[in-house]
């Protein structure tokens, strides 16, 4: 199971990369620090699909989150396979960026729920009083 | 503390006096102006006086001396503003300092007495109206500006004096701010110059970054040194060039002269002031005071022709004295062919300058302030008569008010040319400097038709002037009354409103007292020297030039006084009730209609800006119209915005551009569908999107760079 | 896993020397800390009042807060710079800190006067609203000082997120509650790609320190394959870090392409809020921006930094941001929104700064500092006219200021001044900024600073920036005009109050006194370095 | 140290603002309304203020025992108990029970931990296959649970989520060569499979529970990277508090079941769904091609592609860390926790507009 996995990985990042790197090489059979890359690219791509496809105030904080995860991830996977670094760094970076963003979606919830009793909708598009 | 301020030694201190007085004045008014008596009106005509008295102390310093004074200077503030790392090789140190020549000296002169008079005959004029005080107060500060321009010995002083002048023209032009054309005039005035001033400030930049200084003599200095030998010599065209620009705006040369004309939307006295004797001048000062610097390293040489930006400044100067001169012919509204008069004028001395004399230049600015700000005071003595602009209702005024009616006629004369009076003196300095130009140049190695082009629209200009001033002057002061009401309730002006005229022509006739000695005294620097230092090897082809004047002189005197008979014989034949086509000039325009009207439509120039300005958004529309609402809005509110630059007639303009817009737009939109949203919509995942698109666009324009230039 | 194993190797692990050193180091930063924790007290402090005052008091804890700035701005006074940084490379402690540590200490002044003056605020409980301004005035403090990408982050964050509170601060107003909504989700993306952009660096040098950006390097032993577009993939991620990093950035400061909420949150805001937005904020934001800039290496380039046209990207930047800028704010007819646009215009100004930023004469740090200070008088200046008309008239609409010169004499001749000084005309504040900017790109032009080839790049800068100068006359002007050339049917004088004259005054007197003690004031950031 | 002391004074001071505001809004509008603040207060984000409270906790409990104190079980169960404590007060009001057997499993994770680690069960499974042991069985209790409540693709995709994690579980339980890629793909595959989900979902109420299996997801790859009490954190942070939240939010600003209007319109949708494709694609080009550092290569090469490294605690040096390189940080989050917390209370507070009927707050403008 892990074989196709693996392969259809691979095959992926081989015609992304046309060559494989060392590193690729060498982890050719195991999992590592592109594959957290690529996890982490996907899920920013999707987090910003969502922040311009979604008109509901939530859904598009669900998108922020995502983003913020991903870069988190990102810190974390570096943080463990990059030369150099004590892999608490980066996971310290990322522990402080989950609160913050826990502070940041409280903050905006709240400011929601006032549009909301302003408007009597959290959709986006419904506030552009502001303009030109 | 008279000894200190006034020592003949060390004129430095007696200058900062005269800029300071009218500060005062100034200070004092604003503040307490209204609940003064009179309003505080003999507040700043005192300080003014006490300038003017100054001034006079040191024009006769000047006079007494037979070869000028040597330059002085003193630093009131050293390092004022400074940068760089302390002293090293590129920083900038800003001195505001005083500078004393006789280039300054004459200018301190012609600023406070015409200023002084104004303020004076404005005791008059504007007795009773609203804002009395205010309009003082304003006056003052106008003059102190002016002062301080001249006596800056730093460029960037200079400029900021430049900016006030500005700054004091906009609030004096918009003085009637009930009328909405006196805030357009204002507003067109204040942004034409800017737009003039922009160049300055290049200017400005470019030498302070190559010469590292902004003192004048640092700048003549580093020209010396050979700082813009090689191919700095381009950035020393460009900066002469920015200089040039800014003169131009101010100065009210073509093609930015278009503000001066509505300029008149301000109270006479302050045309008088403003457009006539000193702000305009401020471009003149400009170019005399940097002449050096704009006649680039030939000038310590000798060879000072060979300059690129003079010779611009020449042919600017001499067209746009031609071409104002022929809308000058059309006009009906007496302040009006004035002001082109004026602008013709400037020309004048643009050409003068521009052909390699200062002195002619300076002089002919010394000369004009006097009879021009006596037309203004006159007409304005006119104007408050009979309570219109136009001169279909005047005529025959002289037996009514003949105190104007003949200190005009002087005025008149000065300006038009008849010998031996002031302005015939220093036309004659110029034309004989630009013969001696063409005479020098046009059979050098390059020379071509082209150097004979300044000279040949002078002369042609010189016998223009005197006609459409003899129109002036035969319409409004002879003949029958055309508007008997008005005639009848015409009167004499008062004592203060004559006795500046009287004043003024007395000066104007530049045969006696002070003004005929300097007139002398100017005549003798044009043939001999320069009134800025000249470098030691010019000697040679100053000499050369003297001889060519002094040979040509009479041949000249002989041309221009048979094109002022001339030119005073058609004048008579047309505006005089004796004269053979009296009321036939109709006719005449309607033979040359397509002449005449162009020039009643002011060649046009004024709706070309508006005309290309127009065309071009229009097509820009087109073209736009299928991109996205970025670059539409940015063409729209740049074009919309440099509409109103040129034109400032909101009138036109809201229907034309304004309406235009709208309408296109509208098209557009049926044409574009809702791809043309305004690009603020207020919708907050489109600006995110923008947002992400721009960035994605930043990244590409760096690969590019990346690729294409590293 | 807790087994008493592991746990004794920890403790064999633990070295108590090292750990002394570590102590005495971060005891050495509390020190160098002072102001920031009085800052912190404050703000706890600001809460706590709150909830003991009465409602009619609550306002005057503007003062308490004022206080509080005065305090933390005396107690900063720790003699000798550092270049280790404080609390182990987290903060710098450098003379651009300082520099920007008092000023936003001075400028939460105006800004605490400003909402002290303003009605809006008017029957709400001020403690919450000045505890979050000073706590943002914090944030603002470590954005300047941040050296390290998890600080440089969380001040950002901490910023952000008060002044978030700030424009929604009058709930129920719908708004404000947009103009709050629109910023926070705005904020949020731009500060998570910020993230994602240093999670990038931090990928490609191995550290989160600032400093260890000039160590970017990259081995080109495998990059042959990309000789069709890039000469390394390596390097096209750097550009693409870099260019998610400026986005954070470029929000706070409102320059292109991160602009958009700007005019509609300073529309939405409290008119203090937005003076507090258009320069606090922008300020930390430029102050950020510079420092990391300056980390990137210059002089003995670094492989990868060398083929990197960042000061060209600045250069574009900056002229494109402050012509949109002015030419958005051409046809604007609410006041707000006007000086959104002309703020947005001014950070495409102080964008100049950035291309300068190695100079041997003027350099960025000495111009944007500057500047800022001039611009934080004018602005605030210009902000607080309109505050003071808004509370009598209700209205930032231009068509009410007809006349008003009339009505409030004072006001309006101090507007003039700072209109004046926004376009940059002698002798105020605005040109002596202008002034230095413009002089410093030239100087650069012709020193070469940043490398040969450059220098038509500069001027072609100079001049757009003198072009748009011009621009930005004309709606400046405009206010001018509707102010005094203008007659309306209102004459009635609008009663200010002294507290708000003398602010205006002041400022006034500021943006004069920055023209003519220039010289004075330049003394101060002329060392300003970074370490 | 003084850093303590300040930290306590934060909390303290904290503790005293809530208190004061408690005992004012109780004197006002008696104890209902007092009553209600707090509630309110809770849903809000008052709950955050635990955070640092608990990281203190933790990591005052982890140089405890340093220096020798043993406390093992004890100690999780104590930090379990004090992080459910708001969770469970948002939970009765809600009465999200689907949402409390998420946690409730999350909160057991420590004891089980305990037990399993000191061989209860006679298994010996390593670190990282434990951990990834019991976030899948999460994943796949929790899907199950939820699943009753959903209907349409919702349900289908929860039951292919619950599939995926059964088949995680079993990797992981089972010793399958190369268990470390396994687990890795499956847990790429809820986490990408429920991002994609979020973006195609048509209910607010669905989104929020792809969202969570998305963050499950991330906090799975957080144990994978060897970061034990990151995966924790996300775990109790994310899940046990901002998805909460979230819920509130649609609670009080929509009803629940109605679906959304699909989408933005158009002139959004297309060029949005371009850019991001473009981003997305050039991460992804970056990501997998890039020579990001010599060291990742290494490593493998001297681990071996199937060994799995013996994970490390990892919460010894985060307290390390936090008490000396990051105190900083940890000091400033503090206060940026509170502003937060202040603003959003404020911010969301009820209709009263004045402060000064500070009582009638309370009602929270809530259904």
């Amino acid at each position: 199971m892990s074989g196709s996995f693996g392969t259809c990985f691979n095959t992926l990042g081989g015609l992304l990369a046309q060559a494989s790197t060392p590193a690729a090489e060498a982890a050719s059979s195991g999992v590592g620090l592109q594959h957290y890359l690529v996890i982490s690219a996907l899920v920013f791509g999707l987090g910003l699909l969502i922040i311009i496809t979604r008109r509901s105030t939530i859904a598009v904080l669900m998108g922020i989150e995502l983003l913020l995860n991903s870069a988190g991830l990102n810190f974390v996977a570096f943080a463990k396979y990059s030369a150099g670094t004590d892999p608490l760094d980066g996971q310290i970076v990322t522990l402080f960026v989950i609160v913050i963003a826990a502070a940041e979606a409280a903050l905006a919830l709240a400011i929601a729920l006032n549009i909301f009793n302003s408007i009597n909708s959290v959709e986006l598009d419904d506030a552009h009083s502001l303009k030109g | 503390m008279f000894s200190t301020i006034l020592d003949p030694q060390d004129l430095t201190k007696a200058a900062l006096a005269i800029l300071l007085c009218p500060l005062a004045g100034f200070v004092v008014q604003v503040f307490f102006g209204k609940r003064l008596p009179r309003q505080g009106d003999w507040l700043p005509t005192g300080c003014m006086f006490i300038a003017l008295s100054i001034a006079t102390w040191m024009m006769t310093v000047l006079l007494s001396s037979s070869n000028g004074i040597e330059p002085q200077s003193w630093l009131v503030a050293e390092g004022w503003l400074s940068s760089g790392a302390g002293g090293t090789d590129k920083g900038l140190s800003i001195d505001f300092g005083i500078l004393v020549d006789n280039l300054t000296i004459v200018m301190l002169f012609v600023v406070t007495l015409v200023s002084f008079l104004v303020h004076l005959y404005s005791c008059g004029y504007m007795h009773g109206e609203e804002r009395y005080n205010r309009f003082f107060a304003f006056l003052g500060l106008f003059s102190f500006s002016m002062l301080g321009l001249c006596i800056s010995s730093n460029l960037l002083f200079l400029f900021m004096f430049w900016e006030l002048v500005g700054l004091c023209s906009y609030f004096l032009i918009g003085f009637y701010f009930e009328k909405k054309s006196a805030q357009n005039a204002a507003i067109k005035a204040f942004m034409t110059t800017r737009l003039g001033d922009v160049g300055f400030l290049v200017g400005i930049m470019i030498i302070a970054a190559f010469a590292g200084t902004l003192d004048f003599a640092g700048i003549f200095e580093s020209l010396q040194n050979g700082t813009w030998d090689g191919d700095a010599s381009w950035w020393l065209t460009a900066a002469g060039l920015g200089l040039f620009l800014g003169a131009l705006g101010k100065s009210a040369q073509f093609p930015l002269h278009v503000w001066l004309p509505d300029a008149m939307e301000g109270p006479t006295p302050v045309s008088a002031l403003i457009h006539a004797a000193t702000m305009v001048v401020a471009g003149v000062y400009l170019v005399a005071r940097m002449f050096p610097f704009l006649a680039g390293p030939g000038y310590f040489t000798g060879d000072f022709f060979s300059g690129d930006v003079l010779f611009y400044i020449a042919l600017v100067g001499s067209f746009t004295a031609f071409f104002a001169a022929t809308i000058a012919f059309v006009q009906t509204d007496i302040k009006k062919v004035l002001a082109y008069s004026t602008i013709s004028q400037l020309g004048y001395m643009f050409l003068g300058l521009g052909v390699g004399s200062v002195s002619a230049g300076i002089f002919h600015l010394f000369t004009h302030a006097f009879f021009k700000a006596l037309l203004f005071l006159g007409s304005g003595s006119v104007i408050h008569a009979v309570h219109s602009n136009e001169m279909e209702d005047m005529g025959g005024l002289r037996k009514k008010m003949p105190w104007t009616g003949y200190t005009f006629l002087i005025g008149t004369l000065a300006i038009a040319g008849l010998p031996f009076l002031s302005g015939f003196h220093s036309k004659e300095a110029i034309l004989g400097n630009a013969y001696a130009f063409a005479d020098h140049m046009g059979h050098g190695e390059h020379g071509s038709w082209l150097h004979y082009l300044p000279f040949a629209f002078g002369i042609l200009t010189a016998g223009m002037t005197a006609f459409y001033m003899f129109r002036l002057y035969f319409k409004t002061f002879e003949g029958k009354p055309k508007n008997q009401e008005a005639y009848d309730h015409a009167h004499e002006s008062p004592w203060t409103m004559t006795v500046p005229l009287c004043i003024l022509a007395v000066l104007s006739l530049g045969s006696a007292g002070v003004a005929g000695k300097a007139v002398y005294w100017f005549e003798h620097r044009v043939h001999s020297e320069y009134l800025v230092p000249i470098a030691a090897g010019a000697d040679r082809v100053m000499d050369h030039v003297s001889h060519t004047v002094h040979d040509f002189h009479w041949t000249l005197s002989a041309v221009s006084f048979g094109l002022f008979v001339a030119a005073l014989v058609l004048a008579y034949c047309f505006f005089i009730p004796r004269g053979p086509f009296y009321g036939r000039e109709k006719g005449v325009a309607s033979a040359l209609s397509p002449l005449y009207v162009s020039l009643q439509n002011l060649w046009y120039l004024d709706r070309f800006y508006t005309w290309l300005v127009l065309h071009v958004l229009h097509t820009c529309q087109v073209i736009c119209g299928h991109f996205d609402r970025v670059f539409v809005d940015g063409f729209v509110n740049f074009w919309g915005s440099v509409c109103r630059f040129f034109t400032g007639a909101a009138g036109v303009l809201d229907y034309w551009g304004v309406d235009g817009l709208v309408r296109g737009i509208g098209n557009s939109t049926l044409a574009g569908g809702r791809r043309l949203r305004r690009l603020q919509t207020g919708f907050l995942q489109e600006y995110v999107n923008a947002s992400l698109y721009l960035s994605g666009g930043l990244l590409l324009l760096i690969l590019v760079f990346y690729v294409l230039v590293k | 896993m807790f087994d008493s194993g592991l746990l004794a190797s920890a403790a064999e692990n633990f070295n108590a020397k090292e750990f002394g050193v570590m102590f005495e180091h971060i005891l050495y930063s509390v020190s160098a800390f002072t102001s920031e924790l009085v800052l912190v007290a404050f703000v706890l402090g600001t809460l706590l009042l709150d909830l003991v005052l009465p409602l009619r008091v609550s306002k005057h804890l503007a003062w308490f807060a004022l206080l509080g700035c005065l305090a933390a701005s005396f107690s900063g006074g720790h003699g000798g710079h550092s270049e280790e940084g404080l609390f182990l490379h987290m903060l710098a402690n450098d003379s651009f800190a300082a520099f920007f540590k008092q000023f936003f200490l001075f400028g939460a002044i105006p800004v605490i006067l400003l909402s002290y003056v303003s009605e809006q605020f008017d029957g709400r409980r001020m403690g919450e609203y000045y505890g979050v301004l000073l706590a943002a005035i914090l944030g603002a403090i470590l954005m300047a000082s941040a050296t390290h990408f998890l600080m440089l982050f969380m001040a950002l964050e901490l910023l952000s997120i008060a002044s978030y509170i700030l424009v929604g601060y009058i709930r129920r107003d719908r708004r404000g509650a947009e103009a709050a909504l629109k910023y926070v989700i705005y904020g949020s993306v731009a500060a998570a790609i910020m993230a994602y952009g240093l999670s990038l660096f931090y990928g490609l040098t191995g550290s989160a320190q600032l400093a260890d950006l000039a160590n970017v390097t990259f081995s080109s032993d495998h990059a042959v394959w990309s000789d069709w577009t890039l000469k390394t993939r390596a390097a096209l991620t750097t550009l693409v870090a870099l260019v998610m990093v400026f986005m954070g950035v470029a929000y706070k400061m409102s320059t292109l392409p991160m602009h958009f909420w700007a005019p509609d949150v300073y529309d939405g805001a409290p008119t203090p809020v937005t003076a507090f937005l258009s320069v606090i904020s922008k300020a930390a934001g430029f102050a950020l921006t510079l420092r990391f800039l300056a980390a990137l290496p210059v002089e003995n380039l670094a492989p990868a930094w060398e083929t990197i046209p960042w000061i060209e990207m600045m250069i574009i930047l900056s002229i494109v941001t402050m012509t949109f800028g002015n030419l958005s704010a051409l046809w604007q007819t609410n006041l707000k929104r006007m000086l959104a646009y002309s703020s947005i215009a001014h950070a495409g100004y102080m964008m100049m700064a950035f291309v300068i930023l190695h100079s041997t004469g003027v350099t960025g740090a000495q111009a944007l500092g500057f500047y800022l200070l001039t611009y934080l008088a004018m602005n605030f200046g210009a902000f607080a006219v309109v505050i003071l008309i808004e509370n009598r008239l209700g209205s930032v609409d231009l068509a009410d200021y007809q006349g008003m010169g009339r009505r409030a004499p004072l006001l309006c001749a101090c507007m003039v001044v700072f209109l004046f000084s926004l376009i940059g005309v002698p002798p105020t504040a605005g040109f002596a900024g202008k002034w230095y900017l413009f002089l410093g790109v030239i100087d650069a032009a012709q020193n070469n600073a940043h490398g040969a080839g450059l220098s038509t790049w500069y001027y072609v800068l100079v001049f757009s920036a003198a072009v748009n100068t011009g621009i930005s006359a004309y709606y400046y002007l405009n206010v001018a005009k509707e102010m005094y050339l203008v007659d309306s049917e209102q004459k009635e004088s609008l009663a200010v109050s002294t507290l708000g004259k003398v602010l205006v005054a002041g400022l006034a007197a500021l943006t004069f006194y920055l023209f003519f003690g220039a010289d004075g004031v330049l003394q101060n950031t002329q060392d300003m370095v970074f370490h | 140290m003084i850093f303590h002391d300040l930290l306590a004074l934060s909390s303290a001071l904290l503790l005293l603002y809530l208190g004061t505001r408690l005992v004012r809004v109780a004197r006002e509008g008696g104890p209902e309304a007092a009553l209600e603040l707090f509630t309110h207060a809770m849903r809000q984000g008052l709950w955050l203020a635990i955070i640092p409270a608990l990281c203190e906790l933790y990591i005052y409990l982890g140089l405890e025992s340093r220096i020798g104190l043993e406390s093992g079980p004890l100690r999780m169960l104590l930090i379990s108990a004090f992080v459910m404590l708001p969770v469970v007060l948002i939970m009765r009001t809600a009465s999200w029970i689907a949402f409390e057997t998420i946690l409730g499993a999350a909160a057991v994770v420590g004891v089980l931990r305990e037990f399993m680690a000191s061989d209860g069960f006679g298994l010996s499974l390593s670190d990282s296959r434990y951990l990834a042991l019991v976030v899948f069985a999460t994943i796949a209790a929790s899907t199950l649970v939820v699943r009753g409540a959903v209907t349409g693709w919702g349900r289908t995709g929860l039951g292919v989520l619950a599939g995926l994690a059964t088949v995680g579980g079993a990797v992981s339980f089972f010793s399958v060569t190369d268990f470390e890629a396994a687990c890795f793909y499956i847990t790429a595959a809820i986490a990408v499979g429920s991002g994609v989900l979020i973006l195609v979902s048509d209910k607010i109420v669905h989104m929020a529970f792809w969202l969570l299996a998305s963050l499950a997801g991330f906090a799975s790859f957080y144990l994978l990277l060897g970061a034990d009490f990151l995966g924790f954190t996300q775990v109790l942070v994310y899940i046990g508090g901002i998805l909460i939240l979230f819920l509130f939010g649609v609670m009080l600003t929509q009803r629940v079941d109605v679906p959304l209007k699909a989408t933005s319109s158009l002139r959004v949708l297309i060029p949005g769904i371009v850019i991001g494709v473009l981003i997305t694609g050039l991460l992804v080009f970056l990501a997998g091609g890039n020579n990001w550092s010599e060291k990742a290569a290494k490593d493998i090469a001297q681990i071996g592609p199937n060994a799995v490294k013996a994970a490390e605690p990892t919460a010894f040096g985060l307290g390390e860390a936090f008490m000396s390189t990051y105190i900083l940080p940890f000091e400033v989050v503090s206060v940026l926790l509170l502003v937060a917390m202040v603003g959003a209370t404020y911010i969301a507070r009820g209709k009263s507009e004045g402060d000064s009927a500070d009582g009638a707050d309370g009602e929270g403008g809530v259904a």
